[in-house]
């Protein structure tokens, strides 16, 4: 299969609604269950080792009318809330056993409440994922969490989720990731190796499927892309960032990249790649996964870190990939990532590192504005 | 000698200016906007080559920019109005660092860096409430000549306040001021006014400190221009020619490349 | 429509008076610290920890008061502004852009009226743009931060490893105050203070109570606000507990000679969200124009649900003060168990109709209100009314729409009166 | 003004709802019958509309001003009414009156002038919500006069005419200044000028769906208002909102109708109270 086929796959996969997304699975795996995952993080590998399908719950972009949850949410509330809501009120996730939510912003917790009320069929999880990693307590807190959901889980389902089961979901999600991590690498050293717009098809289509299928998938892409040509352009080398719940639209990294930006690096669906390297499968698989959510997740807007602020970690991120600017491309109303532009700005500036807020929304559907500003934006660091 | 021409291809006017290849203003033209944007962009090019005493064909370069940029069959690169914008006031004004763009449908402020660059910028798009758009409406529904605004208003002696922030619902006001006998110069500079105020905290967005450039079709009405210097407690910088400043900015960053091509041409050369 | 504004009543004078001196007092204080040494610390009004802070004689400050005494005063705008000017988007929440203005020019430290502080104490107690903030402060004012992560009630009721993981940084926060003050923790002195705490929280409550009556002794939305100062900045000390005896004792007399806050209390509302501080009096005027008395608020909650039943307790001291952040606060539950606590504020004080106040910037209380609604309205059958503006940005409150929506409800409910020829409700 | 003894033994009732563009007053019986309505433009002279409208009324009904029992005033200029005893806001009308002539009726859009409300109305005619857009002019009457005047049309003609589109355009701007460019520019391009106006009105009816949406919508829907005698309007809305609209003859009316009821309800109630001597008239508020 050549890249293109592969990627046309993944964006068949984006076309499905999660109930779809779902029936497909069952094609291969007959009888799983499914589970949605609502940004930015949650321990899919405890939903796979209990037989169900974590599905990322990125919203419903341009697939669904929003009717019902328009009324719930205000004007001032992102898109992906609104489209989530939707979504379960429509009955689109009565084939799901339920959805987990964690401590991400209020807007999120408040989404849980919702969902638990419209849709009273479903279980639904909120996580409390740990903002203080520095108290002796934090270790043991964030496993007991992972525990905590494993067990209502269990209970929920009326059967046993095994250490060795999550065991071996550990290891195939760290398969996924490492070979998510060789693409990244590959963007990034040869540029056009793979496009942005589709390596984000990639990664986000990899969230609606089982990791079993998404390895089948990546194996041969990750060759063909280390086999693609990559003719350079000359373009401004830029990460994005801002985009860690919310995805902007395809069609808007499209533009980013044609209007004259090479993306070197990005924190989209970034809760799905969180660990700098794999994490530990031996020993208590709970515990494992709080070492690498405390230790060695990528810094994002939803975890605070004492010791290292995000707006250092942004620069560290930029100049590992040597990039020269950054565009930040934030949910239209997502106040994590609003309110963590000022000090990333503050920073950028402070380094003279030239930046671009660019603002998106799922139901956007011209770029021609988006457009003129990443070109002006570009053009502002070609002309001299 | 080789020429170039900076378009403008805007929502109300097509602007042209030729410069020369030490970027010295030969010719500038203008014609309204209509459909076929390469018809328009010809009567405009024309009308600037016949200001320049040259023929069309001798133009060696078009830089197209504005909203119809992409529609140029016949320019050689596109670039953006914040960008031509930038560098064209950059040009005239070294010394500023803030622009305020006012076209018939939008407001820009951008900041610059040195050299004129554009640092940052603001738009505020389709909506006539901030630019020119609403001046136009007032002037036809006042009956002033567009080319008249600005001096009426300039005659104001107790401008009145506009407080909608729709161009539409704006004329209910107006319709008031009107009954209630207010004199026309008042109404038009409170328009004024209450426009320059919007634009200023547009700019104020991008850091604005104190010196700005003007620029745009709106920078032609003296009300407005006093309006700003009333309002922003800085210098405002006129150019002679407010309108064209974007598309003369497209034609020094078209001799840019116009230069680097020749260069590596040249190089082409040698090595063959 | 312009509402006249009224003067303030004289049954209002003396409470509000009360605790308008003691809230001066405090904030002398603060003005007084900026000139000394005296350690200070940043902290967050829901669910906080001010006893322990009290023990080491830190001063708290809350920038959460500092941004409602701009916002009530009418100068938040252009710090606000200012906040948008190095970035700050139109949708951030606003308590935070106006005290960050307000920082940045020059408002906290030895020029202002607030402290530089010594160090910033962040109770993550519900909502997330707290740790934001105080992010934000840090880097302002390059002062360090002490973490307190506190696991939102997920279960309905704390787990064993929550309070675990509590205590263990309440503990973590007492050996930085020993360091910062060079003070040994004093477990005694925290018992004394967390009485003081009981004594102020029980009158709280019970003032609360006199409310079920009819008439209501006081508005416990517009009111409680004179109140919310003493029992949520100045808890553990024996000014508050002295003020809610006073309150107390005046609500009581009210009671006893069947006096109300208004004296024609025709419609009970129970209210939901913050108010509008920028335009306060013109949205209490827009009630009062209708005899609405709003008999229970959850805003008056964010600190903590006392009229639920819990106090601190000096037997429990740490425990007690742990229990209070994860469990007893508003801002810490869930959507749904606001849900609960409304229901049970409209079929125990009696009242006829919920009003929501949707805050654009408060998303931890707004997100989502309209489902609220659909609850109250639809499956309760509650006359329930939605209104939006915010509590510390004057651009989003528009008079002419406020009113608007205001009287449209209450001409709802009133016409449906003269309809059913019920007579106006009886009055003192 | 407090609860007179005016209205005893008297039989009508009158709203005036003097709108931003248009003043409508109509005059009902105790059975709730429309024994009369007046249209007129509003004018600069809000306050001679509001009399005007009444005096067409009583003209068309020849009812005597005395049998009149209560008058109430609503619109936007519902305060300079001289003859109103009393104001109620439009929305309270327009829900009351929609409710009335469609019992089961639980939304309410209205397309006026200068603004279009969405109203969610509970099964008494009680407004439960409603959204209003009414700082931007895109998607109201003025809108589609703005249109109509471009292409040479009068209102009473656009609609049928975007109805026979096929194609419709897509509008770059639904600002109501631009709209006439744009329009000028697809004239210019040779577009049909059906297929423009049916992009047109598809454009305001998008805009006004997110209002609808933002107060969740319940059956049936009700159009009332100026805009609701443009059937091009009301099947665009139905298109877009998959479900048929109620529309009513009297739709521009229905705000004045509103305004009646409230006012009959004041005669019912001063009648009761005349009968039970005792008790205290019904209190409202003086405004
Ligand atoms: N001769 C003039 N006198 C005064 N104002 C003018 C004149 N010409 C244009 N304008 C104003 O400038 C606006 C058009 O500005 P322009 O920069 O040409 O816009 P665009 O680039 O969007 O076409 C008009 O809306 C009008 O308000
Ligand atoms: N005969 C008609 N056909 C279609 N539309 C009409 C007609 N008459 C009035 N309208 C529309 O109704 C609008 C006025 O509606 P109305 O509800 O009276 O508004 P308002 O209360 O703000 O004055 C006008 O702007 C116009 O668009
Ligand atoms: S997009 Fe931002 S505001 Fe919305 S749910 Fe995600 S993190 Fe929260
Ligand atoms: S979002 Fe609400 S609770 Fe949080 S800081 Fe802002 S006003 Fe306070
Ligand atoms: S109608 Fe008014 S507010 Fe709306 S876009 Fe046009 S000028 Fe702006």
């Amino acid at each position: 299969m050549s890249i293109e086929q592969i990627i046309q796959q993944c964006h068949d996969v984006l076309d499905l609604l999660p109930s779809q997304a779902l029936a497909k699975a069952r094609e291969k795996h007959p009888n799983v269950g499914g589970f949605a995952v609502f940004p930015v993080y949650a321990p899919a590998e405890i939903i796979h080792a209990a037989h169900l399908m974590p599905l990322g719950m990125f919203g419903a972009g341009n697939k669904v009318e929003i009717s019902h949850a328009d009324s719930r949410f205000q004007s001032f509330i992102c898109s992906i809330a609104k489209s989530t809501l939707e979504l379960f009120m429509r009955g689109e996730m009565k084939d799901f056993t339920g959805a987990v939510f964690s401590s991400i912003c209020d807007v999120a917790r408040n989404l849980a409440s919702l969902v638990e009320r419209n849709a009273p069929d479903l279980y639904i999880e909120y996580m409390h994922l740990p903002q203080n990693m520095n108290s002796a307590a934090t270790l043991e807190f964030t496993r007991a969490e992972f525990e905590r959901f494993r067990n209502n889980l269990s209970k929920h389902l009326g059967r046993p989720i095994t250490d060795d089961a999550i065991r071996d979901s550990l290891e195939l999600y760290n398969k996924v990731r490492s070979l998510v991590r060789a693409l990244y690498q590959e963007r990034e050293d040869r540029p056009g190796s793979i496009t942005t717009a589709e390596l984000c098809a990639v990664v986000q289509a990899g969230t609606q499927m089982m990791p079993e299928q998404f390895v089948e998938l990546l194996t041969p892409l990750v060759e063909l892309v280390k086999a693609r040509e990559a003719h350079e352009r000359d373009s401004v080398n830029v990460v994005i960032e801002g985009a860690f719940c919310e995805q902007p639209p395809l069609g808007l990294i499209e533009v980013i990249e044609s209007a004259g930006c090479q993306v070197k690096n990005d924190d989209m669906a970034i809760g799905w790649r969180l660990f700098s390297d794999d994490v530990r499968a031996n020993g208590s698989p709970t515990a494992a996964l709080a070492d690498a959510y405390v230790s060695r997740s990528s810094y994002t807007s939803v975890r605070h870190d004492r010791d290292k602020p995000r707006s250092d970690a942004l620069v560290e991120r930029m100049t590992s990939c040597g990039a020269d600017a950054v565009i930040f491309a934030p949910a239209k109303f997502c106040e994590p990532a609003l309110l963590d532009y000022v000090l990333f700005r503050m920073k950028l500036e402070e380094k003279d590192i030239a930046h671009l807020k660019l603002e998106f929304e799922e139901k956007m559907w011209t770029f021609e504005s988006a457009r003129s500003e990443v070109e002006t934006f570009a053009e502002s660091m070609l002309f001299d | 000698m080789p020429y170039l021409a900076g378009v403008d291809l805007g929502s109300g006017a097509t602007k042209t200016v030729v410069i020369d290849d030490q970027s010295n203003i030969v010719g500038r033209g203008i014609a309204r906007t209509q459909a076929d944007f390469d018809l328009v962009a010809a009567t405009s090019i024309g009308a600037a080559c016949e200001e320049a005493g040259l023929r069309i064909d001798e133009i060696d370069y078009i830089a197209s920019t504005g909203l119809g940029r992409y529609s140029l069959s016949q320019r050689d690169i596109q670039i953006t109005e914040m960008t031509c914008g930038a560098r064209g006031a950059y040009t005239l004004f070294p010394d500023s660092r803030f622009v305020l763009d006012m076209g018939a449908q939008s407001t820009r402020a951008i900041s610059l860096r040195d050299g004129g660059r554009v640092k940052s910028f603001r738009t505020n798009e389709k909506c006539a409430a901030g630019s020119g758009g609403f001046l136009q409406r007032i002037c036809r529904y006042l009956e002033v000549e567009l080319e008249d605004i600005g001096r009426v208003s300039l005659q104001a002696e107790n401008p009145q306040p506009i407080s909608s922030v729709c161009a539409v619902l704006a004329e209910s006001e107006i319709i008031n001021h009107v009954s209630e006998g207010k004199t026309v110069p008042d109404i038009i500079r409170g328009a004024h006014d209450s426009l320059a105020e919007r634009a200023l905290s547009q700019l104020k967005l991008v850091g604005y400190d104190g010196s700005v450039v003007f620029i745009g079709g709106v920078a032609l009405q003296e009300g407005m221009v006093e309006a700003c210097r009333a309002t922003y407690g800085g210098t405002v910088h006129i150019p002679e020619f407010p309108s064209h400043v974007v598309a003369y900015g497209a034609a020094i960053l078209g001799l840019q490349r116009y230069r680097k091509r020749a260069t590596a041409d040249a190089g082409d050369r040698q090595l063959a | 429509m312009r509402t006249e504004v009224a003067d303030d009543k004289d049954y209002r004078g003396e409470i509000h008076e009360l605790s308008r001196n003691i809230m001066t007092d405090w904030m002398a204080e603060l003005k007084d610290a900026t000139q000394t040494s005296v350690p200070s610390a940043y902290l967050m009004i829901s669910g906080n920890c001010v006893e322990i802070l009290r023990c080491f004689d830190i001063l708290p400050v809350f920038p959460e008061i500092n941004a409602l005494q701009l916002a009530i005063r009418k100068k938040s705008l252009p710090y606000i502004i200012k906040s948008e000017e190095i970035g700050y988007a139109s949708d951030n929440c606003a308590y935070v852009k106006a005290d960050i203005g307000f920082t940045m020019c020059g408002g906290v430290g030895p020029d202002g009226n607030i402290p530089k502080p010594s160090v910033i104490v962040c109770n993550f107690v519900g909502c997330n743009v707290y740790i934001k903030w105080f992010e934000h402060c840090r880097e302002m004012l390059k002062v360090p931060m002490i973490m307190l992560d506190i696991p939102f009630v997920r279960d309905g009721v704390p787990s064993q490893d929550d309070v675990k993981y509590v205590l263990c940084q309440l503990n973590e926060l007492i050996k930085e105050c020993e360091t910062l003050t060079g003070k040994k923790f004093d477990i005694d002195r925290l018992r004394e203070i967390l009485a003081y705490s009981a004594r102020a929280e029980e009158g709280w409550s019970r003032a609360k109570e006199l409310c079920k009556r009819r008439p209501a002794p006081f508005d416990s939305y517009f009111d409680s606000i004179n109140m919310m100062g003493p029992i949520n900045a100045l808890r553990g000390t024996r000014e508050a507990a002295d003020f809610f005896d006073a309150v107390v004792e005046r609500y009581e007399q009210m009671v006893a000679k069947g006096m109300g806050v208004t004296s024609d209390e025709r419609f009970r509302t129970v209210i939901e969200g913050p108010p509008p501080y920028p335009y306060y009096r013109n949205f209490r005027n827009l009630f009062e124009n209708w005899g609405a008395v709003a008999v229970q608020s959850t805003y008056s909650t964010v600190g903590g649900t006392w009229e639920f039943g819990f106090r601190h307790d000096p037997k429990n001291p740490l425990e007690s003060i742990a229990e209070q952040m994860i469990m007893h606060n508003l801002c810490n539950r869930s959507m749904l168990d606001r849900y609960k606590q409304i229901k049970t504020y409209i079929e125990d004080w009696n009242a006829d109709a919920l009003v929501i106040h949707s805050i654009k910037s408060c998303r931890l209380f707004s997100a989502g209100q309209g489902d609220m609604r659909e609850y109250f309205a639809k499956e309760l059958g509650v006359p329930t009314l939605m209104v939006e503006s915010d509590l510390e940005d004057p651009r989003y409150y528009s008079e002419a729409q406020m009113k608007n929506r205001i009287d449209a409800f209450f001409e709802s409910l009133q016409y449906k009166r003269i309809r059913e020829g019920e007579p106006a409700p009886a009055q003192a | 003004m407090t609860g007179t003894k005016k209205g005893i033994g008297m039989k009508y009732a009158a709203g005036i709802d003097v709108g931003s563009t248009q003043t409508k007053a109509v005059l009902i019986d105790p059975a709730r019958a429309v024994v009369a309505r007046t249209l007129i433009d509003t004018g600069a002279n809000v306050v001679r509309a509001g009399q005007r409208a009444l005096d067409g009324i009583l003209a068309e009904s020849s009812v005597d001003r005395a049998d009149v029992g209560f008058v109430v005033g609503t619109g936007y200029g519902r305060y300079k009414i001289e003859a109103g005893d009393t104001q109620v806001t439009e929305i309270s009308c327009h829900a009351r009156g929609a409710q009335m002539l469609f019992p089961m009726t639980r939304t309410v859009i209205d397309m006026g002038g200068q603004d279009t409300k969405a109203i969610k109305v509970g099964p008494e005619g009680d407004v439960l919500d409603f959204c209003m857009n009414d700082k931007c002019a895109a998607g109201t009457g003025r809108f589609l006069a703005g249109a109509a005047d471009v292409l040479g049309l009068s209102l009473d003609e656009i609609g049928e005419i975007s109805l026979r589109g096929t194609k419709p355009i897509r509008l770059t701007s639904v600002c109501t200044v631009f709209v006439e460019s744009d329009i000028l520019s697809h004239l210019a391009q040779k577009k049909k000028m059906e297929d423009i106006l049916a992009g047109v009105h598809e454009a305001i009816a998008s805009r006004t769906i997110g209002l609808v949406r933002r107060v969740s919508m319940d059956d049936e829907v009700t159009f009332t208002g100026g805009v609701a005698r443009n059937i091009g309007m009301v099947r665009a809305l139905e298109g877009k909102l998959q479900t048929e609209l109620n529309i009513s003859p009297d739709s521009q009316f229905i705000g004045a109708i509103g305004a009646a009821l409230f006012a009959l309800d004041h005669v019912f109630a001063a009648e009761r109270d005349a009968g039970q001597v005792s008790k205290e008239p019904a209190v409202w508020v003086d405004e």
